[in-house]
């Protein structure tokens, strides 16, 4: 490969620069019926499960098909993408904000044309390309993080669990028949990059093991002090630690004040974390975002520990299900996931979703744990 | 037929099922770029897809990543963009040795042209891996993987050819994400496009060279559903909403309790529910319970609802926001690295959204970063450091005043530090002069 | 006055000492009908205000006066007590965990004698000795600590702020009108003696100016490092002090860190913090103790600063007064000072009871404050 | 007429207004003493009541209080029982210049006899102020003011001839305390009286002798609905409840629903509040609606309850408590100093209540007292002591098993202190070893 330039001269970074000029302007990616009626849309209607019709005041009518998407998308199937809304959607598409594809076309035989075309397009391996699904009372597509394929924190991978995850829960995507929106979301490790925090459902890659420290390189690697700031319990102390007769300044590490959150890692790269048996899934759940009846709510802990069964995680996978299943059969209409463990109570919660509860679910983080705690005699014998 | 180097006995065991497979999809574009029909002179290793493929197979072996921390890598001028990436095992995949990626900032809505991809797919194909994220959990379009070289060349592209520039990383204000909005949704209470737009192209210097203690994110939600989640992950969350009456179109009301129109628009509709009845989905689930339903007419006693959107989502066609709109403006979201999680926590209960936005950028935005640029510590994001010096602090730097939407309860615990000039005769005070009457 | 022994000598303390006998066996305080049907009661009814009957699986009967009492009582009142008690009660009568004088009958004759004969009875002012009530759905008796009359640390008086916020309620201790109980509790410093921090309505006393330090005897009259310890804003700091040309040990006080909780003055009175202008009140709303329906509330700060204006607190039992007007007109039945301002929010409370709202009232005390802040949209406009 | 010497304007002005004046209380006293009609030889300073007035007098035109930091009083032998207490103007005030409290504990529920108090009123006539408190917050007598050589002839007449003793202060076991529970109340779940008699005695040593970090209070209180607020105001509150149904009387339901019978014992009697509506004052406000009402027959589904009290309360004669009775156990209750207040946090769900309560020792509280006096630190409360070393460490001492009644909801930080015999392999690991796999 020879290489070509773009026109950069790296001599004169300076020359001919263009900078600070953001984004394309988003106007000019609106299909005309939006232009049009943007502002003046009257109410929408699910049509079927992934398909959304918007009618405007006007009387314009917008159809929609959201398709599910891997969020790590070849150039490739984005190509495919950009044939299909040639072909059906005046060259438009967009993106929603959990990494589905909806195609947007102005009238219902275009939609459907669309979506007898996009369902029979297949992998290799029998996989939808363009699964159709995630509206109303369903499971979307699981937002998710770099996992394995590119970050160097993770203590699991992100697009592996999604996928094992989706296949799972394929039925739910598929029909609306939950009490509410289900949403499910993973980081692959705890600085979780998105909303895993507020979740009906999260999945959580977490470390169990103090890091490794590379006394050998670390001075060298890293700033000490910095390492040392980062620990959010103070777990890291300077230490100077003889290696093969030298003196050499490293640092040495509290086990038992480390809560794993590799932090000093993201700091210094000589104190790596991960490890084989330490490291696997935290599954949380019952939080939500939206301010529907009440409040946004975090998302709690509700098993502490499944270990990282590559390729299929069959134990995280089924102990979803387990939630799912008990959630559906047992809600009311329109309850999220959390306003049904509030209300039947977290001791229910357990029993009906046979999840075992161990002391690690018990909050000792600091002040706020006691809040967690129960200051009542209201309970309910399990 | 396309050859792969690596055997990938683990991985390959998830393209099955019905769910999509990025799997096949990295193997598809490994085969598209080892073919290369259109015989594109790849600036970034062709095989690169076939290693990431071999890469994480050894992750999968193994339970434990192999990528390396990232090195400080960029492109001229700018102090964020790219995040430098590199392999544990390079000789083993010497095509994905580097791999660093590219934050590109999306267009707001992620509304697309298929012209414009096109240019941007071009561009990646031939000069990064050809695998991309639609999108980064912040919002950009995420450019998955390239060479150090290859920044300048791709920066120097997308800025000459497709007129776009890259979104934000490390300490300074992060791309700005929004939901569709107005675009497409009868519920949005202002245009989260155009002031995510404006703001974006105001603050281009913020997002570009990190000045700041930390990271900083906008999120334009434009209503209480906060379809872009922006109440957990923004330190500053704009939230649609209104301040007069729901409109009530009381003959669609009736169509729903009828049974002509479909709850929830529909959303229900996989399972049989029973007939819809007001009285226990609506009225029943109103938060406030403002509402009321004699059989013919539904009333909302506006002063008592807190604009949830519970019914206005159950009967979109019959209710629709009110007309004096807004945004609420919160303060603080964040993930849990270090102290715990922070939810956005409400300041502004209503503030109006037009340009050119002068209110909010100039008692909100620039005072709230005025003073964290001043006290934040290094990594101490905005949510942190209202926690650490308080509200009233917040109050004092904005000149807000207190009112008691700011907060859920008023504090339980007495524990007012009350400051000297608010006390008669202040905190000076002569211990001989009380001796006078209080002997030792 | 001469020096009478009770026997004891001081030489030989330990001479013929008894000790750790503890207190009374309760069972000989027991009224008959007690000792009989204790344990097997059946039901219970409030006659009218201040009357209840207890009625065993037996038939027995036994019927309660509840008399207001002024918690600190002479020798000479609580023999009057016992001349009621024997005159109609058998010699037995009880206290309740609020402080009245609750007498017992067994049939409801006596009990209406009773009646008769306390009401009838009244202090020089006009006063009543044994005001009747607080039973059911009113406001009894306030539950206080010693204020000026007996300890070192108040901001304000306790028997007095409580003798003229029952006149204020009065007609609410007589009549059972409110939507549920209404507990109104009194503290005179942020020890808190009492179950303050929970009730419907507290009031705290509360000094609002750091401590004054008295160089010249501290050291002599305290332990520098315990009074240093004892400040939990750590605002306390070792000092050389220049006094008459002599440096004194002493210590100093960041008086922008200080919230005025008076522990360093309970760990070293050369830090008195009492003050005027700076001492008053606190009140606090929204607590319960019961777990009815919910959980027990912590009390809410609703009014962040009111002087002492001794001696009948006006401006406080005004204050009172308006809220307990607000929720009697505006609460369901059965619903709590508490329960009602979650019900209509606090932002709601305020207006309704016509109290400012401060940035006093905004909890910046350490991390759970966060928890008190509004992490929704979901609000009232007021 | 008797005199006063002080002049209390200020003060005068409560007596008026219809509650109960403790002013007039206190003149009414300083009369009684200073007529002395049946002869009596004070021991403590006859005028010392008009000296009190005065006292009080003053502080009501300062508005600060008078009295000064206690020395350490008591009587031998035992560290607690006696709080200290000098006037800042003993010259002014000669008659209460010293004025010490002494506390005598209480006999359980607060029910006397006219004979017993008639000993002890002559004792405090004799040797102290002749003022009390009925009672002291914690529950004690409160014998208010005396001097120190009174102190040890109190305690020998109190100890000898009345068989009773002092209460405790100081850092030790305080004084328990209890709702009338069983003597009076259907809603008893145990017999608080007798429990709280038998652990006084058991613990007499610990009450006496300061060996503890800080105070240590027990509270009883016979059901849920907490008439002696032990929930709020001590460190193992025993809270009474039930584990099988709520007995029901179908024949009484009905007579309420019929008007027959008064809601909630006839509490609301001074409000028309209309008539009684079963569905909407009970079966509405069961929180956890686990009650139904078909218009004759009422039904409680008892897994689903909480034993609230609420239906109880509203419906005595109807409904009853269950018959497998005990308590819960609720450790860590507190006062705002220094920390904040605290509610007391459930530990134990349920436990019988037999005499000699042998498991509620050994296994509750001894195994807390053990380690709180190993790791409290001075002037920490249980309940801080909880909050600093956490929940688990509760588990640990007294060997329980974690269950989610313990907490209102899991932690939702995922922060996992993970020990490492909980880890396989362990924390020790080769840096070399994992170097093989991932180079620097
Ligand atoms: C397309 C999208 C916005 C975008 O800019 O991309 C969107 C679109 C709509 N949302 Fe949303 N929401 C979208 C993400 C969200 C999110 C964010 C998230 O999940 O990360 C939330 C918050 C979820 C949470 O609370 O945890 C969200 C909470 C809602 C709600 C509140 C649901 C609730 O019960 O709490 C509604 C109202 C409703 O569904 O009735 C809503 C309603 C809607 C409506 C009906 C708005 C409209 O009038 O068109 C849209 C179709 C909904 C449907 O799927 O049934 N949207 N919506 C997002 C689609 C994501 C996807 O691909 O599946
Ligand atoms: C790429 C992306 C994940 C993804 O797969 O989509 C990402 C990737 C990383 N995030 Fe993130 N974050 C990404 C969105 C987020 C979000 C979500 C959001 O912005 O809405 C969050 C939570 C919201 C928030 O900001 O609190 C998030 C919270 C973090 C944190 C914790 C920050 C905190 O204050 O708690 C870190 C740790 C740090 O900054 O050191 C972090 C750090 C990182 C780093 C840079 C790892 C590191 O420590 O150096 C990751 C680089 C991965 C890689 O190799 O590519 N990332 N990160 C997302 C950015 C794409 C984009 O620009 O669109
Ligand atoms: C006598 C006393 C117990 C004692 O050992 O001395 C007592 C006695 C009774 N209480 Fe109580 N409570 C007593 C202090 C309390 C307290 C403690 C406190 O206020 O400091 C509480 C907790 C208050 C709180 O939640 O803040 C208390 C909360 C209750 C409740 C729950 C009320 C609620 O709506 O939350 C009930 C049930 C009811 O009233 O229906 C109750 C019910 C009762 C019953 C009906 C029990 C019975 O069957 O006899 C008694 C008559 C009640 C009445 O006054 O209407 N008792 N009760 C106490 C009287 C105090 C006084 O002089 O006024
Ligand atoms: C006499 C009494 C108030 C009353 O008027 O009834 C009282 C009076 C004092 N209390 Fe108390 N406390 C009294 C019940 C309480 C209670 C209520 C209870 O026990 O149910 C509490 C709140 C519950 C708790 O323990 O948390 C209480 C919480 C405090 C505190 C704060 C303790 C804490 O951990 O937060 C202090 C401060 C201290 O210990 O230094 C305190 C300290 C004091 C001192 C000893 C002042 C001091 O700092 O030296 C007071 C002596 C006053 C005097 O001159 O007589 N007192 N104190 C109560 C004891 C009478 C009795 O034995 O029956
Ligand atoms: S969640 Fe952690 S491991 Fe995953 S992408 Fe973000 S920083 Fe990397
Ligand atoms: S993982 Fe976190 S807690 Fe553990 S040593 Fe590193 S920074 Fe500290
Ligand atoms: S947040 Fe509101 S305005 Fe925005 S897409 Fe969702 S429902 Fe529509
Ligand atoms: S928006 Fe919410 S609070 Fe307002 S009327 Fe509708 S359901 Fe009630
Ligand atoms: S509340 Fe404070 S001032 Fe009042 S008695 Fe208790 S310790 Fe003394
Ligand atoms: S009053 Fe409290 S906060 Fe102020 S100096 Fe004293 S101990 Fe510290
Ligand atoms: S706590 Fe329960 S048992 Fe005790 S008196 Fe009150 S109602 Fe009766
Ligand atoms: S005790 Fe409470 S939870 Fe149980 S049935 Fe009665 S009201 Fe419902």
């Amino acid at each position: 490969m020879a290489f070509i330039s773009s026109g950069y001269n790296p001599d004169k970074p300076m020359e001919d620069r263009i900078t600070d000029i953001g984004p394309r302007y988003y106007e000019e990616f609106y299909p005309p019926v939006i232009k049009k009626n943007k502002g003046k849309w009257l109410y929408h209607e699910i049509l079927e499960p992934g398909i959304v019709v918007h009618v405007a005041e006007s009387g314009d009518e917008l159809y929609t098909i959201r398709c599910g998407g891997c969020r790590l998308m070849s150039v490739s199937h984005i190509r495919e993408i950009m044939e299909i809304a040639d072909k059906y959607s005046e060259g438009y598409v967009r993106w929603t904000t959990r990494n589905n594809v909806e195609f947007m076309t102005d009238s219902k035989d275009k939609c459907m044309a669309l979506k007898a075309d996009v369902l029979a397009r297949k992998q290799p391996g029998g996989c939808y390309k363009f699964p159709i699904g995630g509206t109303g009372a369903s499971i979307t597509n699981i937002v998710h993080t770099q996992g394995w394929i590119h970050c160097h924190t993770p203590a699991t991978d992100a697009s592996g669990t999604v996928k094992v995850t989706m296949d799972t829960l394929f039925d739910q995507w598929e029909n609306m028949k939950l009490p509410a929106k289900l949403r499910v979301s993973m980081a692959c490790c705890l600085n979780m990059c998105g909303a895993v925090h507020c979740s009906d459902i999260a999945i959580l890659g977490y470390h169990r093991k103090p890091p490794l420290v590379d006394h050998q390189y670390l001075d060298k690697m890293c700033e000490i002090p910095l390492a040392i700031a980062a620990c959010p319990t103070a777990a890291i102390k300077p230490a100077k630690i003889e290696f093969e007769g030298k003196k050499l300044n490293s640092v040495s590490v509290n086990e038992e004040r480390c809560m794993f959150c590799g932090n000093c890692y993201t700091m210094c790269p000589s104190m790596p974390l991960a490890d084989t048996e330490g490291d696997g899934i935290v599954l949380m759940a019952g939080g939500k975002i939206s301010n529907r009846i009440d409040a946004p709510k975090f998302s709690k802990v509700v098993v502490a520990f499944i270990p990282n069964e590559m390729p299929r995680w069959p134990t995280m996978t089924a102990t979803i299900k387990k939630m799912v299943d008990a959630y559906s059969a047992d809600a009311n209409k329109y309850e999220r996931l959390g306003q049904w463990a509030e209300r039947i109570g977290w001791e229910k919660f357990f029993e009906k979703c046979d999840l075992e509860f161990t002391h690690h679910l018990i909050d000792d983080f600091r002040d706020p744990a006691y809040y967690t705690w129960r200051q009542t005699t209201n309970f309910k014998f399990t | 037929m396309v050859e792969f180097r690596h055997k990938t006995p683990l991985i390959d065991q998830l393209e099955t099922g019905p769910w999509t497979s990025f799997v096949s999809d990295i193997k598809r574009e490994h085969e598209s770029r080892m073919e290369n029909p259109k015989g594109i002179d790849f600036q970034f290793n062709q095989d690169c897809c076939d290693d990431l493929l071999g890469v994480l197979e050894l992750s999968y072996e193994h339970g434990r990543t192999h990528w390396k921390h990232g090195g400080i890598v960029g492109v001229f001028g700018y102090g964020g963009g790219v995040i430098g990436r590199y392999c544990d095992q390079p000789e083993m995949f010497p095509g994905v040795a580097h791999f660093h990626t590219m934050r590109v900032n999306q267009p707001m809505g992620h509304f697309y042209s298929t012209k414009y991809l096109e240019q941007i797919m071009d561009l990646w194909e031939r000069r990064g891996s050809g695998l991309t994220n639609m999108h980064g959990a912040t919002g950009d379009i995420i450019f998955l993987g390239t060479s150090t070289p290859q920044l300048e060349e791709v920066f120097y592209e997308l800025t000459h050819n497709i007129k776009q520039d890259l979104g934000g990383s490390g300490s300074n204000l992060r791309t700005p994400s929004d939901c569709m909005g107005q675009s497409m949704c009868e519920f949005a209470c202002y245009d989260t496009q155009e002031i995510c737009y404006q703001l974006t192209m105001e603050y281009q210097d913020e997002l570009h060279r990190p000045a700041f203690p930390y990271k900083f994110k906008f999120k334009f939600d434009g209503c209480p559903n906060c379809c872009v989640a922006s109440i957990a992950r923004s330190d500053i969350s704009f939230i649609g909403t209104w301040r007069d009456d729901i409109r009530i179109d009381q003959e669609a009301v009736k169509a729903y309790v009828g049974g002509e129109l479909k709850p929830n628009a529909g959303a229900h509709a996989g399972r049989d529910w029973g007939p819809f009845d007001i009285q226990k989905e609506v009225i029943g689930l109103c938060p406030t319970q403002c509402m009321s339903w004699d059989g013919s007419k539904l009333e909302i006693n506006t002063p008592e609802c807190t604009r949830c959107m519970h019914c206005i989502n159950v009967m979109p066609r019959a209710l629709r926001i009110g007309l004096d709109t807004g945004c609420s403006l919160l303060l603080g979201a964040k993930s849990p690295i270090l102290d715990g999680a922070q939810m956005a926590t409400l300041v502004v209960p209503f503030i109006k959204v037009e340009p050119p936005y002068d209110e909010i950028k100039e008692t909100v935005i620039e005072p709230i970063w005025d003073w964290w640029m001043e006290e934040g510590k290094n990594r101490e994001r905005l949510g942190e450091l209202i926690k650490r010096q308080g509200m009233q602090k917040v109050l004092e730097v904005t000149g807000f005043k207190a009112i008691p939407q700011m907060i859920q309860e008023p504090r339980s615990n007495p524990y007012v530090f009350w400051k000297e000039d608010e006390v008669p005769g202040g905190f000076k005070r002569d211990i001989n002069e009380f001796r006078k009457y209080h002997q030792r």
